[in-house]
């Protein structure tokens, strides 16, 4: 390797065109896909690993005294060490796999939140949530007769010191938010608000669906007290997600769903619970799926969240630029292409963003349209509905440039004469 | 399927120019029809007199398809009875799911029609029925039906 | 074909043999796989499966209009309907996906139970659960101030009509039994105690995480208010499960986890729900998983009920009688070999069950000790923990034979000279 | 690993003649150790003279390799210090885990070195270290040590 190179840093001489081969779908006709803010794709490996359990440890873990049992049992608990080193936790106890971020966060509202807030209480997320972490803490503050307060982002989709400083008082719980926009693609300032959050006794809530695949994520930094992510954003399979909880926390929390393999003893009146992780996974684990999450963050290591951020920021400068010499589009958050995460959220002048969804599909173009499970968003933005193109590392220029010339003729389609 | 040449062909232009969008000065009857997953949000509006429509209005938002949808409905609702209204729009729903493919059953819906292709695509049929649907409550579910200043918040 | 053969049935030409090349895993080694209780193994058509949704229609379904999801939805909710048939229901919106029963459990506990019953009320389950269909209900009789109360079987592990009659009163606002025990085998009335609790006014869940891979099911037939299954036991992959719920009773059901695609409006305050059954799917479903159940399913089917049960009673019939030459094991359950569903549970004088399955491992038999997530029924039966074995119709006659001869030579190993 | 060798060769022995099990008449030290998954169940009796462990019992029932390891546990700790009973513990734990392999640690632990292999059996890991771990707890906490009317239940 020359001087030029090792200094230049590897990323530097990687291509998406490195990696599209271990994307079968990728090879499959002239799609572009560009809704990885919705679900990325999985490489083979991740496929291979899960076939691998089947053919050769396939038992029901963490109860089986025989080798396949203890086998898969293994595997199962090698994947939670990974994913606790992939985010930085203390301990592998403090990984809980559910099935996605959703249920992530409903785990904390329901055994977290309803136990600890109170009436007058305030729960504090912003307006650029998701749904998922929205809907929840609706529920517990209905119930707990608590207050939900919305932090509100300034033109350029930041939270500004001056607005969760304001907003975020003794009165406030739970500070739970979202570490990267699924619609902005903004980064917010998680750990600044953590730190005040934590100085005003909150206890903080991270949700990592976004963050998780784009940028590196070390939980014991941001001082996360919960943060949550989902397996199929990162190129795992569905059906696999994880909440990260401290230590402290966790212990003493209620269970949340309850049944077999979270308990030590029950009696026909009671119960006593596992120990953690164990505690808060009822029911037979879904051990492959662990098995194709830890896959997948070996493969995205593999590619490096260098390479990653390198290439989605070439294809995000690239697209805007492009983007921004049709006078008709509108993009939303920040003008900045490099604080995007890939994501560009954008409306065309007289076109509903279903149709252009739908007229870029005839051309193999996949963008999703809608509300991008953030309404309330939507409502503070003024938009009913938005398109959204997001892209992953495997994504190419030449996509992007594809793309641009599809989507400069869709007002055309639709019977404008520009 | 050419979704592009639908819209060219049929779609734009009455998306572009809807002959039956706007306001109508008191309609007897009035309902509204959203679907929340895309946003269409549609308010038709039926003058109705002796059991015929004698007019049929639209005020709203949303895609194209719907837009255009509910127009092309307008135009051929007027001038038929309530009964043959809703089994106009029994014609087109059964169109729309692919389960009524006969040609003789569907010259009857006339140029609508042409929103046939729609049910090889799933995500937008409910674009496409919206306006029908909406049309078929109001006939049949009369009492639904308020006026517009209270059912048009 | 014959006349005879005809007459006979196909299944009664067919080996299981005919099935063992499409499990990679039985090829491997010399294992003997009777652990099937807790888990199945999953044929090639059901990774295969998979595999070809990853590479061909991979997306996030339900909400994207191009293509990959559209294709995505499909296939996901053709897996709905083919569930739907395969248990009888109405339609499918009555088939909920979730990860597992104990999650079906829990969802129907949380979101029906917490709001129908009230103090004074009582849960009627039998001694035999599975920790899934006991501690959702510990928890609404504990946060509701209801009773629950217990069925007992006889010494043949019924629950006779006498039992059900007396127990179940006016006061049952709930009444949950296992379709099959997973640890007698043992086919429980369900039909019967439905249509009597039905008379009481209760509502009806039954567990059939042990049925639905050895027997018919047909809801409506057994007139089940909520029927709840696991993926995993019937050969398809972890982390999918389902919960059916007569509609009805769906309908007038609060949401039990919120999130993304379960929702209708959201606004800053509230939100309204989406039609059945996405109103309890909440999340990124798993498309994936589904359509794997879809594939186990209809393997399942092509193999049939008919030579399933022959292959299992032959099975069952062969270890029983052996056993019963071996005067230190005591087999827990029915006398008759024919109601034990392919499973076998028994103790052995002065071996602990840990050291009969360590033992047993050593030779590669594989079989369950322990409590089996059922530890009210083992201190009913007196046992604290038992070994258990479980056959499906993937297993042979010369594998129970072997197991016979290394399970006679245990006692030697454990230092006895019988 | 041969499992069947160990229990032939060690487990069986202690499991099946137990040197240490039985009721001890007024114990200083009683403490109860449980394996929830497995059911294992011990009540640990010391007498302590001195700093010095005089004598152990155990009484409860478990698998052959919960009550084999405790009875050679009681073996080796009669006679140390309470001091070196605890670092013995660390020993046999350690090795169990893995994470002790050289000869010359293990020797200390004499015969109780031949459940070494345990730490290839994951799932047997938690009946091995039963003994040493409730012994462990009761001379570290000894206000968890009740008597054993108390702790027995
Ligand atoms: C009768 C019965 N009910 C419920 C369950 C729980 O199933 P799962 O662990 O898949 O949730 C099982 C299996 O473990 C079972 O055998
Ligand atoms: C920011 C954000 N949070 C939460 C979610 C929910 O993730 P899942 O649907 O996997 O539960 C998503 C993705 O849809 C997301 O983008």
């Amino acid at each position: 390797m020359s001087k030029e190179r090792k200094k230049a840093g590897k990323s530097d001489y990687m291509t998406p065109e490195d990696f599209r081969k271990d994307f079968p779908i990728l090879g499959k006709g002239d799609y572009i896909y560009f809704d990885n803010a919705a679900t990325s794709q999985r490489p083979t490996a991740v496929v291979d690993a899960i076939k691998d359990f089947y053919e050769n440890s396939n038992a029901n873990p963490l109860r089986g005294l025989y080798d396949w049992s203890v086998d898969a049992t293994e595997r199962y608990e090698h994947a939670r060490q990974v994913v606790a080193d992939f985010i930085g936790a203390a301990s592998a106890e403090e990984i809980i796999f559910t099935r996605n971020t959703t249920e992530s966060m409903n785990l904390v509202a329901y055994s977290y939140g309803l136990s600890n807030v109170n009436e007058g209480d305030e729960v504090v997320i912003t307006v650029m949530e998701h749904h998922s972490n929205i809907l929840p803490w609706q529920m517990v503050c209905r119930e707990k007769k608590a207050k939900l307060i919305y932090l509100e982002p300034d033109e350029e989709g930041v939270i500004t010191e001056a607005e969760y400083k304001s907003k975020i008082t003794d009165k406030a719980k739970i500070v739970s938010i979202g570490h990267v926009s699924n619609v902005f693609g903004i980064t917010n300032p998680v750990k600044e608000i953590a730190a005040y959050a934590h100085e005003k006794g909150a206890t903080v809530v991270m949700d990592g669906a976004q963050a998780a695949p784009h940028i590196p994520v070390n939980v014991q930094e941001l001082d996360a007290d919960f943060y949550a992510l989902s397996g199929h954003k990162l190129m795992a399979p569905m059906g696999i997600g994880v909440l990260y909880g401290k230590k402290a926390i966790l212990e003493n929390m209620k269970p949340f769903l309850t049944g077999g393999e979270m308990i030590e003893y029950v009696t026909r009146e009671d119960a006593t619970y596992a120990e953690l992780p164990h505690k808060f996974e009822a029911g037979t684990v879904n051990a492959a799926g662990a098995v194709g999450l830890e896959a997948a963050i070996k493969y995205l290591q593999k590619v490096g969240f260098d390479f990653i951020s390198k290439q989605e920021e070439k294809l995000t400068v690239r697209m805007m630029e492009g983007m921004k010499k049709l006078s008709y589009i509108k993009i939303y958050g920040s003008s900045d292409p490099k604080k995007h995460s890939g994501i560009v959220t954008f409306t065309m002048d007289g076109v509903h963003p279903h149709d252009i969804s739908s007229v870029l599909n005839d051309d193999h173009v996949c963008v999703r349209a809608g509300h991008h499970c953030a309404q309330p968003l939507m409502q503070f933005i003024g938009a009913g509905s938005t398109a959204r193109a997001s892209v992953y590392f495997y994504n190419t220029e030449e996509e992007v440039d594809r793309f641009l010339e599809h989507l400069s003729k869709v007002r055309a389609v639709m019977g404008y004469e520009d | 399927m050419d979704l592009k040449g639908l819209y060219r062909e049929i779609v734009n232009e009455h998306n572009l120019r809807p002959v039956h969008k706007g306001e109508m000065e008191n309609p007897d009857l009035v309902l509204r029809g959203v679907n929340p997953s895309c946003g269409d949000d549609i308010t038709l509006q039926l003058k109705v007199v002796d059991g015929v429509i004698d007019d049929a209005m639209f005020s709203g938002s949303g895609c194209a398809i719907s837009q255009a949808s509910v127009d092309m409905m307008a135009d051929q609702i007027i001038g038929r009875s309530k009964e043959d209204a809703i089994k106009l729009a029994g014609t087109f729903m059964g169109m729309i799911k692919g389960e009524i493919k006969e040609e003789e059953q569907l010259e009857e819906l006339d140029e609508a029609a042409a929103l046939q292709d729609i049910s090889h695509m799933p995500a937008r049929v409910k674009c496409a029925v919206l306006g029908w649907k909406t049309m078929q409550e109001m006939l049949e579910h009369p009492e639904k039906a308020g006026s517009v200043s209270t059912e048009g918040e």
